[in-house]
């Protein structure tokens, strides 16, 4: 009964008017301009006027925290991204990319009411700036606290605190006993 | 705004109700006196056989939580035919799991490659102070008594 | 005079009360952080005219334990312990969306017996979730008894949980590829399957029926008691399309007349095989969001009914490599969690664990609809409201 | 001993010692049934710790235990107005017991204008409950204090136009002078005299709004907003800990064993049962017919919820006035016709 994705993928470009769609997986995915993000987003209102959330991906190449992505030929940049859908259970994503050093997207919270708590978050998480957002304040964090934690370059601190707990006077294992593989903590390798 | 209806047949099915709760029988176990049967599976404390671990630190590496803290050494262990040259083993000095920490997600008793972890329903082992939840190797090992045979399955 | 109208005068009533009587000064009532009846930390700062409430700005974060940055630095198989704590009233039902994504960025398939055991220990938690909810709201309006009888009977489907998992609240038995296949990865462990224990095919049936007299016990002592109704209808109205605006999903969007139900419309999992139907409410209050979790409750049974009996013999889980690597890829997978849609962006770039990890959790949405909602409202009926509204604090501040 | 019987002071001393043991006895009794009935009523057990298998010692535990906790009086609370309140409360409620017969002759004053005094008495917990409210400088107590205040002032009138149905089927206001009159043949079936208590003889509607304004006076659910845990905390007990919150808490309990005590008379025929010596089997009849309305009381509280203030007061102001209005009609036109 819901369109297959790659269709919905097709026609939500068409109407928000934008050639780049993908819909691998199964997640219907529209590639947006910066300037066309508001309009996108209320010419798609009517048709699809659930709003399901909003957040943002911090593409960036030294990480202080996990793996680096895989291929480096990638821009670095902030991915922000939206999901609405329809009570029919059609849902696409919109995604658009805003540069790291002035990271600044108008705000669709009077177009979305839901958006508001979601763009605070994302502001307060990645420190990027909404216009036109009613108050942008903290949502989770505490006033005081300073720096943006779901940056990639944010570190962990509990992990760099304490070490980690199996520490090994033992020599490594002789690769011939009982054929364990070593599934090593992702740090490590890195 | 005054309730519309006679406030008649709601509340009064509501009152034949608890009146006919009240002379059922209860449906509570009286905890201190009598001890309810916990599935063979439950997951109360992580139990240790220490015979069976070669200290390879997997369960350590696998812990989300990295509440389980490994010591161990290699000694030379006589050989098994005679003639044959003696075999170093690794032998554990320390094993604790930080039970103020662990949050019971059994990764470490599923990634344990030599059988040496093992689930026991016992739960009984609250402790006045947070630091004597670091139950050490004996400590684990008693456990091991209280481990159960595994449930029949269905067909 | 139509519930809506009410809720219409409800809003001027502040404004026309302001004006006639002498001018109080408003005072600042803080509701929470330690509240009793605020389902976890949440801090409503609330200018209160006497005891209507002009405007509130509910503070959460209180909770905030970084769920997504936890994530980046762990590995699939740790995250899947993690995320069934995000709503911890619901604990198996968090993971499933999460799994399927996974496993379709893998590109593996879960075998049939995996994914109807997915099922019947989802509903479960769904049951487990709601009786929670129909007990809990009515003890927010005075009534302590159906808190007893609801969880006498959540107990029974608790002790199945934990029978066949080994936890009652965080089963932890969703594997990558299916489910908890044996107990271990050593030699005797591995022989220890983790199938379905002996008898717990007929004990299911058995605590459905018990769960249903539950239903029918909550129908007599809360649904049909006048002074339930009094406190809850027209109370806190949510129009549909406030709702769809504001992200509201689950029974509370259901409640407003909006039949979306995403075990319809997505298949994460099996249930195109089984036929149940989706309750909605026509106005959207708190007495409707409390009648359609009871009759959510009542088709959960019939549906863990159906389950029982078309669940196909086979293994556990398919062949997963040791070290677990997903490809390059993006997926957004959602599930209709008890409290609503629960969603995943996972963004994978070929490593062991996630790039980056979006949980879309359904009661932060639902709960960012409160200032509009309790606008003009009054203090023990926005206490009825926060109740009806039905979400927990780990959801929302993730 | 007969010194002590006649002296005035003495009788007088001897009477109010009595009343100062049997209520909070009776009281301890009371919160001991609604423990175990409450718990019952859940499927579960109630206290079966304190005092051998079945917990009867769980009353004196709580209150022992709540008299050593500290007596905390918050920094900025108005000190005099705090301390007193608890014991404005409790003396309100004590006062009660003066006119309540539980014999003929077992009565510590028979005032003539009996049922007048009770309720005047009865409502100066409403000023304890006022005070506590206020002088606990905290905003929910404040805010728990004055719901109080307008509860109990909106059913003080259906409460007493309740009473008024009574005395004019009796035509008198002292206690005992109730009882003797519902002692009365109400009528006669062959030769036998048919006494009936004022329940049955036409004061349904009557004893119907008695009760539930009684509930209300109490701040017994579904009338229990003043102390609405789930919104304001503990209302205006917020504040209140050790040997004070034990008046408070006793207080609640005396109050139900008083008014169900005032019910039992003046609808239930107080200690008086045909065929039974009332001299002698007096407080047991009594006794009996105020357990009846306890575990009435109880039964309620843990079936419904609460109401919300203004229905609370709606219910008052348009059903019960009016109604009792026309029961008194009812009664006074019956009363003259026959």
């Amino acid at each position: 009964m819901t369109t297959n994705p790659s269709e919905l993928a097709e026609r939500v470009a068409g109407v928000v008017g934008s050639d780049r769609f993908t819909s691998d997986h199964g997640t219907a995915k529209v590639y947006v301009d910066v300037s066309s993000w508001v309009a996108a987003h209320q010419s798609l209102a009517s048709d699809m006027p659930f709003f399901s959330w909003l957040s943002a991906i911090d593409w960036a190449a030294e990480v202080a925290v996990g793996e680096p992505p895989e291929s480096d030929e990638f821009e670095q940049r902030y991915e922000i991204l939206s999901c609405v859908g329809s009570p029919d259970g059609r849902m696409v994503v919109l995604s658009t990319d805003i540069s790291k050093d002035q990271a600044s997207i108008p705000s669709i919270a009077d177009v979305f009411g839901g958006a508001n708590w979601h763009e605070r978050e994302a502001a307060e998480m990645f420190g990027i700036e909404f216009i036109g957002h009613p108050n942008l304040t903290h949502l989770y964090l505490p006033d005081a606290f300073e720096g943006h934690p779901l940056r990639k370059t944010f570190p962990l601190l509990s992990r760099e605190v304490k070490p980690w707990p199996g520490t090994v006077d033992v020599e490594d294992m002789p690769e011939g006993s009982a054929g364990t593989p070593s599934t090593e903590n992702p740090e490590d390798a890195g | 705004m005054a309730s519309r209806t006679i406030p008649g047949s709601g509340l009064v099915k509501g009152l034949r109700l608890t009146l006919k709760t009240l002379f059922t029988k209860t449906s509570t176990v009286h905890y201190p006196l009598e001890k309810e049967v916990l599935a063979p599976r439950a997951r109360g404390v992580i139990a240790l056989d220490i015979e069976a671990c070669t200290v390879c630190m997997l369960c350590a590496r696998e812990c989300p939580d990295w509440c389980i803290y490994i010591e161990g050494h290699k000694e030379m262990q006589p050989p098994k035919k005679e003639g044959g040259r003696p075999r170093s083993r690794a032998t554990l000095d320390r094993f604790d799991i930080d039970y103020a920490l662990c949050m019971y997600c059994g990764i470490c008793v599923e990634v344990c490659p030599f059988d040496a972890l093992f689930w026991s329903p016992e739960h009984e082992y609250s402790e006045m102070s947070i630091t004597s939840l670091l139950h050490d190797m004996e400590r684990l090992g008693v456990w091991l008594e209280t481990v159960p045979d595994p449930p029949a399955l269905e067909s | 005079m139509t519930t809506a109208d009410r809720q219409l005068l409800s809003r001027y009533h502040s404004e026309v009360q302001v004006s006639v009587e002498l001018q109080t000064p408003e005072m600042i009532l803080n509701l929470g952080p330690q509240h009793p009846s605020t389902h976890g930390v949440l801090r409503l700062v609330a200018r209160v005219d006497g005891e209507v409430i002009t405007e509130v700005e509910p503070v959460v974060g209180y909770m905030h334990r970084g769920y997504e940055k936890l994530a980046e630095v762990r590995t699939y198989p740790q995250i899947t312990a993690l995320v069934n704590r995000i709503d911890w009233v619901s604990g198996f039902a968090n993971e499933i969306p999460f799994m399927v994504a996974t496993e379709r960025l893998m590109g593996i398939e879960p075998p049939a017996r995996a994914q109807y055991i997915r099922l019947i220990l989802t509903e479960m938690a769904r049951i487990s979730s709601h009786l929670l909810f129909l007990s809990s709201f009515p003890l927010e309006l005075g009534a302590a008894t159906p808190l007893m009888y609801a969880l006498r009977e959540r107990e029974r489907v608790l002790d199945l949980i934990e029978g066949l998992t080994g936890g009652r609240f965080h089963p932890n038995f969703n594997r990558i590829g299916g489910v908890k296949p044996a107990a271990g990865a050593g030699s005797t462990q591995k022989k220890v399957v983790q199938d379905l224990p002996k008898g717990f095919l007929d004990q299911t049936r058995e605590a459905m029926v018990q769960v249903r007299s539950v239903c029918d016990e909550m129908v007599e002592l809360v649904l049909g008691n006048e002074i339930f109704q009094e406190r809850t209808r027209g109370v806190g109205i949510i129009p549909a399309d406030k709702a769809l605006a504001f992200g509201v999903t689950g029974p509370n969007l259901r409640a407003s007349g909006v039949s979306f139900d995403l075990r319809k419309t997505d298949n994460y999992l099996p249930y195109s095989d089984l036929e149940f139907s989706v309750p909605t409410g026509d106005n959207g209050d708190g007495f409707d969001r409390y009648s359609v979790r009871l009759e959510e409750v009542v088709q959960a049974t019939h549906i863990v009914d159906q389950a029982t009996d078309l669940i196909p013999a086979g293994d556990l889980q398919t062949k997963v490599p040791r070290i677990i690597k997903v490809p390059r890829g993006e997926i957004y997978v959602r599930a209709e969690n008890p409290k609503g849609e629960m969603g995943y962006y996972v963004v994978s770039e070929g490593g062991r664990g996630p790039y980056r990890l979006k949980i879309r959790s359904a009661s932060f949405s639902n709960l960012s609809i409160l200032p509009w909602l309790l606008k003009g409202q009054l203090l023990p009926d926005v206490i009825a409201i926060l109740g009806s509204l039905d979400f927990v604090l780990g959801d929302v501040d993730r | 001993m007969s010194a002590i019987l006649d002296n005035f002071w003495a009788l007088l001393g001897l009477k109010v010692l009595l009343i100062a043991l049997v209520v909070p006895g009776v009281s301890l009794v009371i919160i001991f049934a609604e423990l175990k009935i409450s718990a019952h009523m859940q499927s579960r057990v109630g206290p079966y710790f304190a005092g051998g298998r079945y917990g009867w010692a769980q009353p004196l535990a709580d209150g022992l235990k709540f008299m050593q906790k500290e007596d905390l009086v918050p920094r900025d609370a108005d000190r005099p107005v705090f301390k007193i309140a608890p014991m404005v409360v409790l003396a309100g409620t004590m006062a009660v017991f003066v006119i309540v017969p539980f014999s003929p002759s077992l009565v510590v004053r028979n005032l003539d204008l009996g049922i007048f005094y009770a309720l005047a008495a009865g409502s100066i917990g409403t000023v304890g409950v006022l005070m506590a409210g206020w002088s606990s400088a905290n905003k929910y107590s404040l805010m728990g204090g004055l719901r109080a205040a307008a509860q109990l002032i909106a059913y003080e009138l259906p409460l007493v136009l309740a009473v008024v149905g009574v005395v004019i089927a009796a035509g008198t206001m002292s206690m005992v002078g109730i009882v003797e009159a519902q002692a009365e043949p109400f009528f006669h079936l062959g030769d036998t005299a048919i006494r009936l208590p004022y329940l049955l003889q036409g004061q349904f509607v009557g004893f119907a709004i008695f009760v539930i304004a009684m509930l209300a006076e109490l701040s017994r659910t579904p009338f229990d907003m003043p102390i609405a845990e789930s919104e304001l905390v503990m209302g205006y007990l917020t504040e209140y800990s050790g040997i004070r919150f034990t008046m408070f808490f006793l207080g609640e309990y005396a109050g139900m064993f008083a008014m169900s005590a005032v019910a039992s008379t003046l609808f239930l025929g107080g200690y008086y049962f045909p065929g039974l010596d009332s001299s002698t089997f007096g407080p047991i009849i009594l006794m009996t017919k105020v357990g009846l309305l306890v575990f009435v009381m109880i039964w309620f509280r843990w079936t419904f919820p609460r109401f919300r203030e203004d229905q609370l007061q709606s219910i008052a102001w348009r059903w019960l006035v009016p109604l009792s209005l026309v029961n008194i009609a009812i009664t006074a036109t019956l009363k003259v016709v026959f």
